[in-house]
């Protein structure tokens, strides 16, 4: 349902079309607008930053766990080793350094994550998932460096697929504390910055409300509704009194996405 | 100083059943010729530890050799899950796999207190995560001068560590650059180390971004050109994103794997 | 991005009355002309850091500007004592000189605490000696894991780090090659840093054994060729040990030293 | 009285002469034999690790605390950081990284010491001199690497001038252990390795008894008797039953020595 969703030929030099993957990516490249550093996830979050760069965001600084800081690829990376990434950094470092020096000292604004399962105060399981009484746990890929790129950044975008497969009531595994139980936890267990301030998905964009710091939608991408995104939500949503419809990917941001894809993908 | 050998040679005398055994490289320059060899020889009951287990590790565990994994995230960048490390988890085969999970951060500064010959490091880390409640290798301090609370976790040294380098001359010294990643910190924390290398030159020129590791920290060097295949190795060949594509079909199924294994490890035709 | 500028502008905007401040450079790359400076605008009331104070503030401790040393070895290299370091310390003269002396390991992983946002850090050190007494910044810590006491050093995080490197480009990205010393980590403790250049490049080539600070965690970037003089410059220049030598007997006394200060650094024609 | 006492000409093939200084050095330079790697002090220490590697010991490995791993120059470094350690090195790392992940690991076999005041147990004060009621403790330059030097190498080596100024009866401070109090202290406060094996100076060789873990004479420098080493000993120094004379420097040990330091000299 997500990959092949397209919006109607758009008038008024609006693209042709666009996917609920490309909707989903725009948005989280326009949420890097104004950050000076990011500290990028592979796979969804490389792919938006990397697009920030190219439109909301040219002098956006990259940094990615392998080790590169102020990585400038032309294409996107493959992965987190790619070549690019070290040959088009401002400086290499070592992971351990790229960890302590870099992100433990707290001198990264965003943060930028994907994850599987995420509840309502965009706690983040990676780890394992309950299948049920008589199957074993599902086995996910695990921490990586999300627990700690969580902790130690400014503040938190997450971007991923909306279903209530990943936006669950509960999650079966706490990997990655985003807002905790509510107000006050990231504080109390010495997390520092703001943690997640926006979660950007395939159907729209939901933002911790201030007081109670859970998820609360906020932005329906074009063509969305807020019954569609309740339905994708595997606890009772709230919606904001009057949620903003999000602005159409321009032609410029899709033209330089699928660029950017394709280059990728030629580059294999 | 180093000594010049063969891949299966040094894999015999480095490596035993029962090691815990590091092959790191940080998805470039992972060591995957040295790791068939391990498979050739049936080297068993190993733990292994990598901060990214990838496809190198999916081969070993479905290989049966390993009784356990210590790691951070264990997937196919780019592809998809590893599905024999999925299968050995949940469900037991061809072995059970016990785990020691940790994060990105506290497994690089695991290493990092074995290459300093300290029993643990302190990292602002694993604060509120269900992580910690599953691993006995994660625990905390207190900062004698602020009285914060902060995690630390357990030295990790292991018993061998295999890297791939781009050079090493004749006296054994290796010289990698590019994306480095642990590779310093995990020889350095391991009793012994073993580094294949994609050319043996005559003298080590300084690299930009390049680290060198002293032959008399180096227990042996194997000349293994391609060792890291399909990985990348900077300066020498591009990641091979076509074999990390398929080996997803291949590591979904028991018997596609059973068969991959014989034809591309055991009767392959690989570096030795 | 970081700003370049003049090295008068940048000093009196970066460096203020009763600051920390670390210059640092391991004998390579000290930053004399920018410490110069400080003395001309008369900044007072320092707490400087720095592993081995040499030359360098053996004239800020002269010129009387400053109340604290944090160090670990105090010495002219090669010549002898420093002599002015001395005279506050022994003598109080031209004001009294609060320590807090270290090892070098210890120092070297105070910087470290500091530039990875820890409030401590732990080492294998000071174990039976008499430095421990004498300062509050050394404690210990118990492995959590292994009952083994550890010393435990308090992270040093100065208000302002100045280092002298060989070039930047014109966003403020500074390359340091050679001898890298703790400047690394002496930068990223400090809340502002102030980098003196001997050159300023379109591009900043990666180089051998380079470590390049991002302009976006420098403050300030000042064009000051020479700005290491008398100690080296790799690349750029050597050390000058005639004026190594020559700082003998001008540190010695007080009325030479005070001739020396107004002919050399008030009234001299360094770049500034 | 140090540096200015000379040899009589030497017959049979002997150098027409030396100072003390060179036998000090000459004599420091032997005890690098059989070593892999040296942690080298700069100054004395400096001068004889050098002097090894182009006599007793060419394969010697030398480390200095400004980050060079198998330094290899030809002329005596003026100062620590001098270009030529690094530009012949096989590796240069950070300051940090040396003493963490090189020294602390234990994997340095020596570690070559100077030192301003020596006890009999080899402790060593590099900090302050009291110098008598009336007047402010006398400064020294201080720690520098010598505490985690002696307390992280396989064994210690130690090089100074023989007096009782520096060989007292009881240290002002203690900058370093050696060997503490006597036998067990270094296992007790969790010291690695032998600790001081030798301290070589101008007038012979101070050896640690096996038993008691106190410096005793056990070599005596040509011509040098053991009243005289006793005379410049702040402590009632013991003397070996047989004290063995240590080898006049060879033609080959002082012309290389004495290369070196033109070479460094003349590079100044």
């Amino acid at each position: 349902m997500t990959t092949d969703a397209t919006a109607p030929a758009g008038a008024s030099g609006a693209p042709a079309g666009w996917t609920s993957d490309e909707l989903m990516t725009v948005n989280a490249a326009r949420a890097l607008s104004g950050a000076r550093t990011c500290f990028v996830g592979i796979g969804l979050p490389s792919t938006a930053a990397n697009l920030a760069r190219h439109t909301a965001n040219p002098e956006l600084v990259l940094i990615y766990e392998s080790g590169t800081i102020g990585s400038k690829p032309t294409r996107l990376p493959l992965s987190i080793g790619d070549g690019e990434l070290a040959d088009t950094a401002d400086a290499v470092v070592s992971v351990p350094e790229i960890f302590n020096y870099w992100l433990q000292a707290g001198r990264i604004d965003v943060g930028f994550l994907g994850a599987a399962q995420v509840d309502r105060f965009a706690n983040i399981n990676t780890t394992v998932v309950d299948r049920g009484p008589d199957r074993p746990e599902g086995r996910l890929p695990g921490a990586g460096g999300a627990p700690e790129i969580a902790a130690n950044c400014g503040r938190v975008l997450m971007v991923l697929r909306h279903s209530t497969r990943n936006f669950v009531r509960k999650l079966d595994f706490t990997t990655t504390v985003g807002h905790g139980a509510g107000p006050g936890d990231r504080e109390r267990l010495g997390l520092r910055g703001a943690g997640p301030t926006a979660v950007i998905t395939d159907l729209g964009i939901l933002r911790p409300d201030p007081e109670t710091a859970e998820l609360v939608l906020t932005d329906l991408h074009p063509g969305v509704t807020a019954e569609q995104v309740r339905a994708a939500t595997g606890w009772d949503l709230r919606v904001a009194a009057d949620p903003v419809t999000t602005a159409p990917p321009s032609e410029a941001e899709l033209a330089t996405l699928r660029a950017l894809k394709t280059a990728g993908r030629s580059a294999a | 100083m180093a000594e010049i050998r063969t891949l299966r040679d040094a894999v015999a005398e480095l490596i035993h059943d029962g090691d815990t055994v590091a092959m790191e490289g940080f998805t470039h320059l992972i060591p995957f010729a040295a790791a068939h060899e391990v498979i050739r020889q049936g080297i068993t009951d190993l733990t292994l530890v990598r901060m990214t287990p990838d496809v190198v590790y999916d081969q070993l565990i479905g290989a049966g050799l390993v009784k356990k994994l210590v790691f951070s995230w264990g997937g196919n960048p780019g592809v998809g899950s590893l599905h024999r490390f999925r299968d050995a988890v949940e469900n037991g085969w061809p072995r059970p796999l016990e785990l020691d999970e940790h994060s990105h951060a506290g497994m690089a500064n695991r290493y990092v207190a074995g290459a300093s010959g300290l029993p643990f490091a302190v990292l602002r880390g694993y604060r509120g995560s269900d992580l910690a409640t599953r691993t006995d290798t994660v625990s905390t301090v207190t900062c004698p001068f602020t009285g914060e609370e902060l995690a630390a976790v357990r030295a990790l040294n292991p018993d061998v560590t295999v890297i791939h380098a781009q050079q090493a001359d004749r006296e054994g010294n290796v010289q990698l650059w590019g994306l480095t990643g642990v590779q310093k910190e995990a020889a350095l924390a391991a009793k012994r180390v073993l580094v294949t290398v994609e050319e043996i030159v005559d003298v080590l020129e300084p690299r930009p971004r390049g680290i060198v590791l002293p032959g008399w920290v180096v227990t042996a060097v194997a000349h293994v050109p391609g060792g890291a295949h399909p990985s990348y190795a900077a300066g020498y060949s591009v990641r091979d994103n076509d074999a990390y594509a398929a080996w997803d079909p291949v590591s979904r199924d028991r018997d596609a794997f059973l068969a991959w294994l014989k034809d591309n490890v055991h009767d392959g035709s690989e570096p030795r």
